[in-house]
């Protein structure tokens, strides 16, 4: 594919050491990694290789490194797995209200089959309160899960506060690590973390592997039940050639975080500052919050995300992605920017811009000028845009346009 | 996932822009996605003889008010409030099934630009054969407004 | 590796043509099948007509394949999925007792969780009678799970003929095919069944991939929860390379299916037929029932299976596999040979040789010759061969010898 | 999986065989996995002179039966009766959690040898000191008979 890629956040390009560490075990190394023979020894030694690439990196043990098939899964053994296997300790989760559908979902499946959730609000850059996690936890509480960083925003959340405050109260406590991976520190005991989901083509690795980490002690009732693979906790024939690709990703996105952050940082900053020199009334998502480094949310106000990110596609050759009503299957605004407080129509103009490892400082130039080129010939053709210029629209919510705007 | 025709509509959208002294204006929205429409029209011997919009939507949204300015251009009023989301869907070699209500938002905003008109020439109005429309198109513009079935696209992470 | 591959029921070599159909999705064409932009529709493509493929094969509609993360998911999905959706109407399932550990571990989790079960027996040749699924269904009867083909034994269960009685009775049926593809003709409408679970690695495509085939109007709630992929019936970002190399590989399966038969099922004939030439007292099992054309399933009376497997392993590199107690993490006998009614002591003895496209003429003279010199090594050192000759074997248990011993 | 230690008793078992006159026969099973050993001791003034087994069972019943055949020869009876799966699995540098109960196997049928030749010689079985045994052997011997821990192989497909 030709063009510019910064949707990173909702997928990556394969590492070609990635791949390289996968070809092995989708050619001459193919055994099952179960079989007693040299076939099946060969591929259990780059399973457990790859078991304690991952443990090493979390600083865990890797009896506590479940490989899954992706982090929806993961997630979703997180919540159900803790919830099936701890009903006699309680019936209570607690989640924010900005996860992922992974984990939102879930919670509310669950919550159709007589769980208890509690979804914890935040504020309008999209942080959860600590204090209010703590407020949260009740006797029957079992779980709670917060996200180490928001996908749609890059916001970070303060997880190692919020780990403690878990702890001290005797709760378990998951959090979705999809995002941070490659960008932010992953010790589990520095995040005071007893569950992590991690997911393998958001780090440079395959889509369709990924892994949640499960403390030793914690009490986890497998979802798909099978022979005895991944310490009962998870059956399938081992997924080996993803599972060795997840581990050199995971290994790569260790060794190049800080100078991938520092790089990433500095190109994503220049866009930013660029994009509001170009543009009037736009708004920078989440700007008094700790940001993943490659990730930028604007509201382009006046325009809505689906027509331009199209325009943007089609005219540019430009991959972008948005949070807005018509991307999504619910046609809804998205979840985590109704949880910051932003008014439908703000909203509906939201605009993910994430970067990625083989981004480049030209690319940014490129990107801004036609950002803002055609998002004024979207909003030429904005009724609102109109109406707001023209007094037809009704002051309050011509408002809330001042309000999100960013000096 | 679109067709042609709607994506030329959607990259070319014709006749953008506001007429200033309309005959007729129409604004609708939909409360559910917060997409919005505006329509503004000229009639002339009760015929449409300039039909003009705004719209603040989607891909399907854009490429709707495009095709449905051209489709009433000209026609009578009465032949213009014939145009159903139906027609313009169809016009448009399909949308997909969840981008069905993006017709509506269309076909309604045109349809209250005339009334915005009939209201103010009620002479005109009480003479005018209101167009019959099949239960069908009814149904489906109550029922299907916000479309149905699995969703093609998804945030993608 | 080099040595002599027999374990193809456990896994296969990835064919070639599989991987290319893979590598343009793990390299350029790496999109989220879910992006708007041409990046994803470019992913979104390579997933419809990989779905479309398998539909083709399965005489389906597209909409009636959703990929999964291999066929132990998809067996949990076909009975989770089922159970969890259809508690109205009932609560009961039927399953044989032959199936592989991820229906039968999962019907018995749901068992613990109050779902009632009947286990249907097989004869002494591993085959499920028609006739007894006719009398195990019960008004609240929502599911019956039989599987195509038993990957220990290669048994080919009278699929049509259940799925005819199972319809007739307005009750769900679902087939695991896994080790039916490549094989033996997939067309649902043939079959008669509901739900059919296949797999990517048994049928020398990747690992982590399979394909649950669901009937339209059958109710099924997901398992795993988050955004709506596959029609809402499984969440997680859509595996496209391993979706598309899967595709490939069905693909090949089916074209190669009948010359395959023909080809492996000779090479297996004669490996049988030299072995009953060059060792006395051994029992080909199943041999009254149809079997699959690529496996051998043999009882080497007097020795014990894993000792077996390491030995030629280890001084032949020839890999084959045991359903033996010693390679189970439970150490009981193969529950599949325990339902045949052969006496645990002769379960111990199971071998299992299982054929693939790789494999030779010539690889069946040297494995004949190497298991029958293992063979006669492990019965020199055997207590239960000496036993057996020299008289001071319980009269009873000597019987079963002569019982399961190929004329 | 296993150790070299294992495996080059495995493949290269020692002392395999039958006593056509042996002093003691002991022969055990192992009523879950269904694996067997018959030991035959021949013993001359008190000590085991001659140790042979046939064995039939996994690779570690198997390197398990050779070991003990080596570690017993020579030994007095109490030495012999002495030689715990234990010490058998430590001398094999040690056996995968799941397959510790294949050592109870060798050092049972072994020690029903002994038992067996006692039976037939009780003045000699009077005067035998019997070896005194750590509680954790006999907890092992007894609760560990089977294995535990999650299993580190499995059937394949
Ligand atoms: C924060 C977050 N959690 C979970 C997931 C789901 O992971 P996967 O795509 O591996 O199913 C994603 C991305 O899709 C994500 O961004
Ligand atoms: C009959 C049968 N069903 C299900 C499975 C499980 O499939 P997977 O390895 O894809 O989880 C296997 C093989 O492992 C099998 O042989
Ligand atoms: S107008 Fe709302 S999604 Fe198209
Ligand atoms: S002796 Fe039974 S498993 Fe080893």
């Amino acid at each position: 594919m030709k063009g510019i890629y910064l949707d990173h956040n909702a997928t990556t390009p394969v590492d070609p050491l990635v791949l390289e560490a996968m070809l092995p075990f989708l050619q001459e190394s193919f055994g099952n990694a179960s079989s007693i023979h040299a076939f099946g020894r060969e591929a259990a030694k780059g399973l457990t290789t790859a078991r304690e690439t991952v443990a090493g990196i979390l600083g865990c043990t890797a009896k506590e490194v479940l490989f899954t098939s992706g982090a929806t899964e993961s997630d979703n053994l997180a919540l159900r797995g803790v919830v099936s296997a701890n009903r006699k300790k309680g019936n209570h989760i607690v989640i924010s209200s900005i996860e992922h559908p992974a984990v939102l979902n879930t919670a509310q499946a669950l919550e159709k089959e007589g769980v208890q959730v509690t979804y914890l609000p935040v504020d309008s850059d999209g942080l959860v309160d600590p204090a209010q996690v703590k407020a949260a936890i009740r006797p029957e509480t079992i779980l709670v899960s917060v996200m180490y960083a928001n996908n749609e925003t890059g916001v970070i959340e303060p997880i190692a506060a919020i780990g403690r405050i878990v702890r001290e109260a005797g709760v378990l406590f998951h959090t979705d690590a999809v995002q941070a991976a490659g960008k932010l520190p992953l010790n589990v005991d520095e995040l005071q973390c007893d569950l992590m989901s991690l997911s393998g083509h958001k780090i440079y690795g395959p889509k369709g592997v990924g892994v949640l980490y499960v403390r030793k002690g914690v009490k986890l009732a497998p979802m798909i039940t099978g022979g005895h693979h991944e310490f009962n906790k998870r059956a399938g024939t081992e997924n080996v050639p993803s599972i060795a690709g997840f581990a050199k990703a995971l290994e790569l996105a260790e060794q190049r975080r800080k100078e991938d952050a520092r790089r990433i940082g500095e190109m994503r900053d220049a866009l930013e500052k660029r994009l509001l020199e170009l543009l009037p009334q736009i708004f920078i998502t989440a700007q008094g919050a700790p940001r993943l480094p490659n990730t930028s949310h604007l509201l382009l106000h006046f325009i809505e995300g689906e027509g331009f990110l199209m325009r943007l596609a089609l005219n540019h050759g430009i991959a972008v992605s948005t949070g807005s009503a018509c991307t999504s299957g619910t046609l809804g605004t998205s979840h985590v920017l109704d949880a910051m407080g932003l008014p439908k129509q703000l909203a509906n103009s939201g605009v993910r811009i994430s970067l990625g490892r083989g981004n480049t400082m030209e690319e940014m130039e490129l990107a801004a000028t036609a950002i803002a080129q055609e998002a004024r010939r979207l909003r030429d053709m904005s009724p609102l845009y109109d109406n707001y210029h023209n007094g037809r629209m009704a002051e309050e919510d011509r408002r809330q346009y001042d309000v999100w705007a960013s000096k | 996932m679109y067709s042609d025709k709607v994506m030329d509509h959607f990259t070319n959208p014709r006749n953008v822009g506001v007429i200033e002294n309309a005959d007729g204006i129409g604004e609708e929205g939909n409360p559910i996605c917060g997409d919005m429409m505006t329509f503004y029209i000229k009639v002339e011997d009760g015929r449409l003889t300039q039909v003009k919009y705004k719209t603040f939507g989607c891909g399907a949204a854009i490429a709707v008010s495009s095709m449905i300015s051209e489709m009433a251009l000209g026609k009578t009023l009465s032949e213009a409030l014939a145009i159903s989301n139906k027609s313009v869907a169809e016009e448009l070699d399909g949308l997909p099934p969840r981008k069905l209500h993006c017709s509506n938002l269309g076909a309604d905003a045109l349809h209250l630009a005339i009334q915005d008109y009939l209201s103010r020439h009620p002479q005109e109005a009480a003479s005018l054969k209101m167009p019959e429309r099949s239960r069908e198109d009814v149904y489906e513009e109550r029922f299907g407004r916000f479309g149905h079935g699995p969703a093609p696209t998804e945030k993608a992470d």
